[in-house]
């Protein structure tokens, strides 16, 4: 009875049933949809539902209010000094709005909204970012089709190491050290090291 | 004792402790042991803490706070002081009623009990996990005043549980299957994409940290432990785990945890966290308050490729390199505390260390990471970084070229 | 949440969290990163506690308390609950007005603050530190129903300080030094002699525990760690070395922890802490409670000798023997653990666990060490365990010949 | 400045004056006595202070009180089944009684006491340890004369390894494994896993 087990399942867990299964499965994959449930929703409906629902958060063109994200806007920024990544901007695939707004929003109450619902603010937000037309019902279908904006905006290979090893030891500076940034002592952006109670 | 007196620095108390006298802890029992069934530091130690960054984020559930690097020493970090990330606050899971479910592409779904998981082979790693946004506030300049905000998104735990390649024996994988979604039980329900040959390598679903459970903060009662990729993959809290033949391209692996290069272009699935260091003992925190005279510059050196093969010091921006010494045993994609002896002549350092891992990478320069990346990819800044050590011993952040 | 029900043991909860429901901790958002500066365990592990033996001792302040060493995984013991022995209560030092006093037969007497102290070269080494009394409530006869009273005197972290060799050298050994005294701030004033050998091979001053500062409980700020040798010579709350040329034969070195031999004479420093291991897993607090089929053996083995080389288990009382894994590093001294995968047919087992050291030393059976030292030694018990499995799963403490 | 500092005096703390170590160097060292304080005490005022200090916890003959030490008595007892380790019986030293008394008794107050105090409490616990007459002051160099019972009951050099290693693993028992001690699970005296507040 000491033998070490053999190479076999252990036996422990229990079968997974359809319908647990279907409970918790709430992925949409970006690229092709896979996992988008069955209803739809209009751009209107959907302007309601965020007004309600996301623009304390989000502003009510969705551009963002306080620290919060924006969502549209910044078409044309990423290579610039000052780039802007927004769903309209930088979110390679539509389906994907599906599923983190699903997951994750409206921030403090996910998985409030029904698959409609969703649908419903999708829409809107796809026709504010341009790519939906007004007038047309989104369903699974639809939200296949979109190309968003930067979908080809990504590289998948992980390039590095893109820099050269130095390893040099000694007199490696052809140049004296020059300060090109010191302002941290004075910036006052770095919170005191105040203790906890 | 002071009652009453400030925690955290010098007191002005008179001699009554200190020899000839007797002090008075010494003549009254201190407490008994069943005053503290599980401990805590001392009433001095209040300033070790983490910290946030109020301005950094809109919410404090979906944000980040900071290990106190400068306050730690050796190569664990200690549960209490781990950084936090999340997305939607740190939940509080009854273990009880916690399930991790496997499916997609395998032949058995299963849902595992956290007592099931535990009865599988289990393994225990010592391992960091970092943020690869640690340091990402400092690609346009200098900017955070302290170690602790500059570099304490790491953190470095013995951690135990089972592997991940045993649990997908367990449900079977069909021959299609090339990536895995990991999914946590938050109010983000975050998700990462991760290939299928890491998660058979060396991942490992894990309920323990340091020996107990993992703290709520950091995962409890269940997470991935993707040895060496940034910390964002580690998935927290971790209720399923969903089998396919290709990445789902969610939020966290589109609108974030990418690197946006010059050129708009933006690099995905950046995991690894390359070779970074830095010096925690001078640090702002810190300054080298005694003058002249013998210092032990300490620091921290981690690569996500495997051991840190050495760790060099220079006092001069980097024109002159001493090699410090390592802390044994070296462990793979794991802190190691560095140590060097300085005699300082009080005059002004730029004070840097570098570190090379096992594959041959060294951490490069500001300079020469921001030539190929730009000021905008926000994660994976991992230079040499600068302390300015002025005559009077202050430190500060700066960036030299 | 099932707020109000019962903490650690199984809810009758209904399915609400369960799938296909989505569990309410993913509906809300959980704590902040401002919530917790310093963490705590969850509050469904308020299990994982010291325990004391009221019974043991006549004060609550000169008494022990146990590592929970039967929920932890890994090697190393998070601080929270690390065993406890003190003799007059942990004092709450004020590290500002703490000292450690080193004179006697040096050349410079020296009083060091511990801003002095943190000055000097560190090292830090992952060691165990064992009561010598571990176990000793068994010499007659199995007595505890629980691995954490039979073993629980042990724990595991990683120190941080100056070698004590360092401090030795700064105030100058004088030719006659041979044995030190070191004494405690604490209401024992507790003292024992250490020889100088081992003081200048490997003792640490030690300032941090698991990379934060040490826990009151365990000698803050300052303690020694005398690597491999009994509990009570590596005292806590440190804040005088004499150096000497003989022992001090103090009343922990001659009245206690003195071994006490069946023909009336005792042994006198016995400091090594030889080889022990026992099986965390199963034990009476965790028994094999799914019926026949895979288990995995966990425990823990220690030697302070250095590395532990092997661990065989039984599960006949000693007949056969089968090699456990052990965790990798194996570190000197320190927390040793192994893993061995069984498959139960469910009939009663005598489960074994024995560990060898890289000194050859061989953990011996309890008859054995009775037939050399009798029943009334106390200290340095370190008899292979045997744990009675019964068909139900239930496991009991037993002794065997 | 960068090259490692060389083998020399560090220079860190402060010189220890001989007033401060004074007051810490409370040490007495066994076989010699060495630091034993100037003064004295007689039994008749040990007596007294025991009665006053020590009698709650050690009883009014130092026999001991619930489960607190017992410091008198038990000779003859060391080679047997059940061995009482006393002062009397057990303490090889009598300075180290001095030593202990002083550093840490009465628990609770230790260092309390007044030098001479402690020379009578030592007094009167020696004469009724019978190895101190009951009208003899004593002092340092009274006590460094005194030969407890137990004076050669040491072994100072460690013995061990004192078992065999035994690294059989096969078919290794002579006789089938014979249960001596199953006691644990029915005793009653191990706590309950209870859980902390
Ligand atoms: C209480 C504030 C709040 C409300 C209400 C809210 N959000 Fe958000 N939203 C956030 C925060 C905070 C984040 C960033 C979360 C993070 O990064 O972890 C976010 C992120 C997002 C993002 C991702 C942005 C990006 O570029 O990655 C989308 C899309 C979004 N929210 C949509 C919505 C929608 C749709 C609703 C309403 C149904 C909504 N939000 C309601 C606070 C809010
Ligand atoms: C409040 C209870 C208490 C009082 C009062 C007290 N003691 Fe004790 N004594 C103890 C305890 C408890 C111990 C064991 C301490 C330990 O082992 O850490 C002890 C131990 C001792 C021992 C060592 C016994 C041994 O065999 O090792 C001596 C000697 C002693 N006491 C003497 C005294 C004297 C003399 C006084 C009075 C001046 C005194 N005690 C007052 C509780 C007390
Ligand atoms: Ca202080
Ligand atoms: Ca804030
Ligand atoms: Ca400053
Ligand atoms: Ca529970
Ligand atoms: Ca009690
Ligand atoms: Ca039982
Ligand atoms: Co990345
Ligand atoms: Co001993």
């Amino acid at each position: 009875q000491t033998k070490p087990a053999a190479h076999k399942p252990f036996g422990f867990g229990t079968a997974a049933t359809k319908e647990q299964i279907a409970g918790w499965n709430i992925d949409v994959r970006g690229p092709d949809g896979a996992g988008l449930p069955p209803g739809k929703g209009t751009v209107a409906d959907g302007e309601q539902l965020f007004m309600d629902q996301c623009s304390a958060c989000h502003g009510e063109f969705a551009e963002g209010a306080g620290r919060y994200p924006e969502l549209i806007g910044g078409r044309g920024t990423l290579n610039s000094n000052d780039p802007r990544k927004t769903v309209e901007s930088y979110w390679p695939y539509a389906p994907t709005l599906y599923d983190y707004i699903r997951r994750a929003m409206p921030f403090g109450a996910p998985q409030s909204l029904t698959d409609d619902q969703v649908y419903s603010i999708v829409a809107w937000l796809l026709n504010q970012a341009n790519v939906w037309p007004e007038d047309k019902t989104l369903d699974a279908a639809g939200l296949r089709q979109v190309k968003m904006p930067n979908r080809d905006g990504f590289l998948a290979g992980d390039p590095r190491p893109d820099v050269k090893p130095d390893t040099c030891m000694t007199n490696c500076r052809k140049t004296p050290p020059k300060i090109t940034s010191d302002l941290a002592a004075r910036l006052g952006v770095t919170p005191t090291q105040k203790t906890a109670d | 004792m002071l009652a009453g007196a400030g925690v955290g620095e010098a007191m002005a108390a008179g001699d009554d402790n200190l020899p000839p006298n007797v002090p008075e802890w010494m003549k009254t029992l201190g407490s008994s042991v069943t005053a503290h069934p599980y401990g805590m530091p001392s009433q001095y130690e209040k300033n070790v803490i983490r910290r946030n960054v109020g301005w950094l984020t809109a919410t404090e559930e979906s944000s980040i706070n900071f290990t106190p690097i400068h306050e730690l020493d050796g190569i664990i970090t200690p549960n209490g002081v781990c950084f936090e990330r999340h997305h939607g606050g740190a939940p509080d899971i009854d273990p009880d009623q916690h399930r991790l479910m496997i499916h997609g592409l395998v032949d058995r779904p299963l849902i595992f009990t956290m007592s099931d998981l535990m009865r599988f082979p289990s393994v225990s790693r010592i391992h960091f996990i970092e943020c690869p946004a640690n340091g990402g506030m400092e690609w346009k300049g200098a900017q955070m005043d302290g170690v602790q905000f500059s570099h304490g998104m790491v953190h470095c735990c013995e951690w135990t549980g089972v592997k991940l390649s045993t649990l997908l024996a367990e449900v079977g994988l069909q021959k299609s299957a090339k990536w895995l979604l990991a999914e946590g039980a938050d109010a983000a329900a975050m998700t990462r994409s991760i290939p299928l040959d890491k998660a058979l390598d060396d991942v490992i679903v894990c309920y323990s940290q340091n020996g107990e459970r993992i703290r709520v903060e950091n995962g409890y009662p269940l997470r991935l432990l993707v040895p060496g990729w940034e910390g964002n993959v580690n998935v927290k809290w971790l209720r399923r785990i969903k089998v396919g033949d290709q990445p789902w391209h969610h939020r966290e692996e589109t609108s974030k945890y990418t690197d946006l290069m010059p050129n708009g272009i933006a690099r995905q699935f950046t995991f690894v966290q390359e070779a970074n260091s830095v010096i925690t003992s001078p640090c702002p925190e810190k300054p080298m308050k005694f003058g002249k005279g013998f210092y032990e510059i300490r620091g921290l050196a981690w690569s996500g490729h495997g051991r840190i093969k050495k760790v060099d010091i220079s006092t001069d921006g980097g024109n002159n390199w001493h090699t410090a010494d390592l802390q044994t045993p070296v462990l793979s994609r794991a802190l190691t505390r560095f140590r060097f002896p300085l005699q300082w002549d009080g005059r002004p350092m730029l004070l840097q260390s570098r570190a090379m891992d096992e594959s041959g990478y060294v951490q490069p320069t500001i300079e020469a990471l921001r030539a190929v990346r730009g000021l905008n990819s926000i994660y994976h800044k991992n230079s040499i970084h600068t302390w300015r050590v002025k005559p009077d011993g202050e430190v500060e952040n700066v960036q030299i070229a």
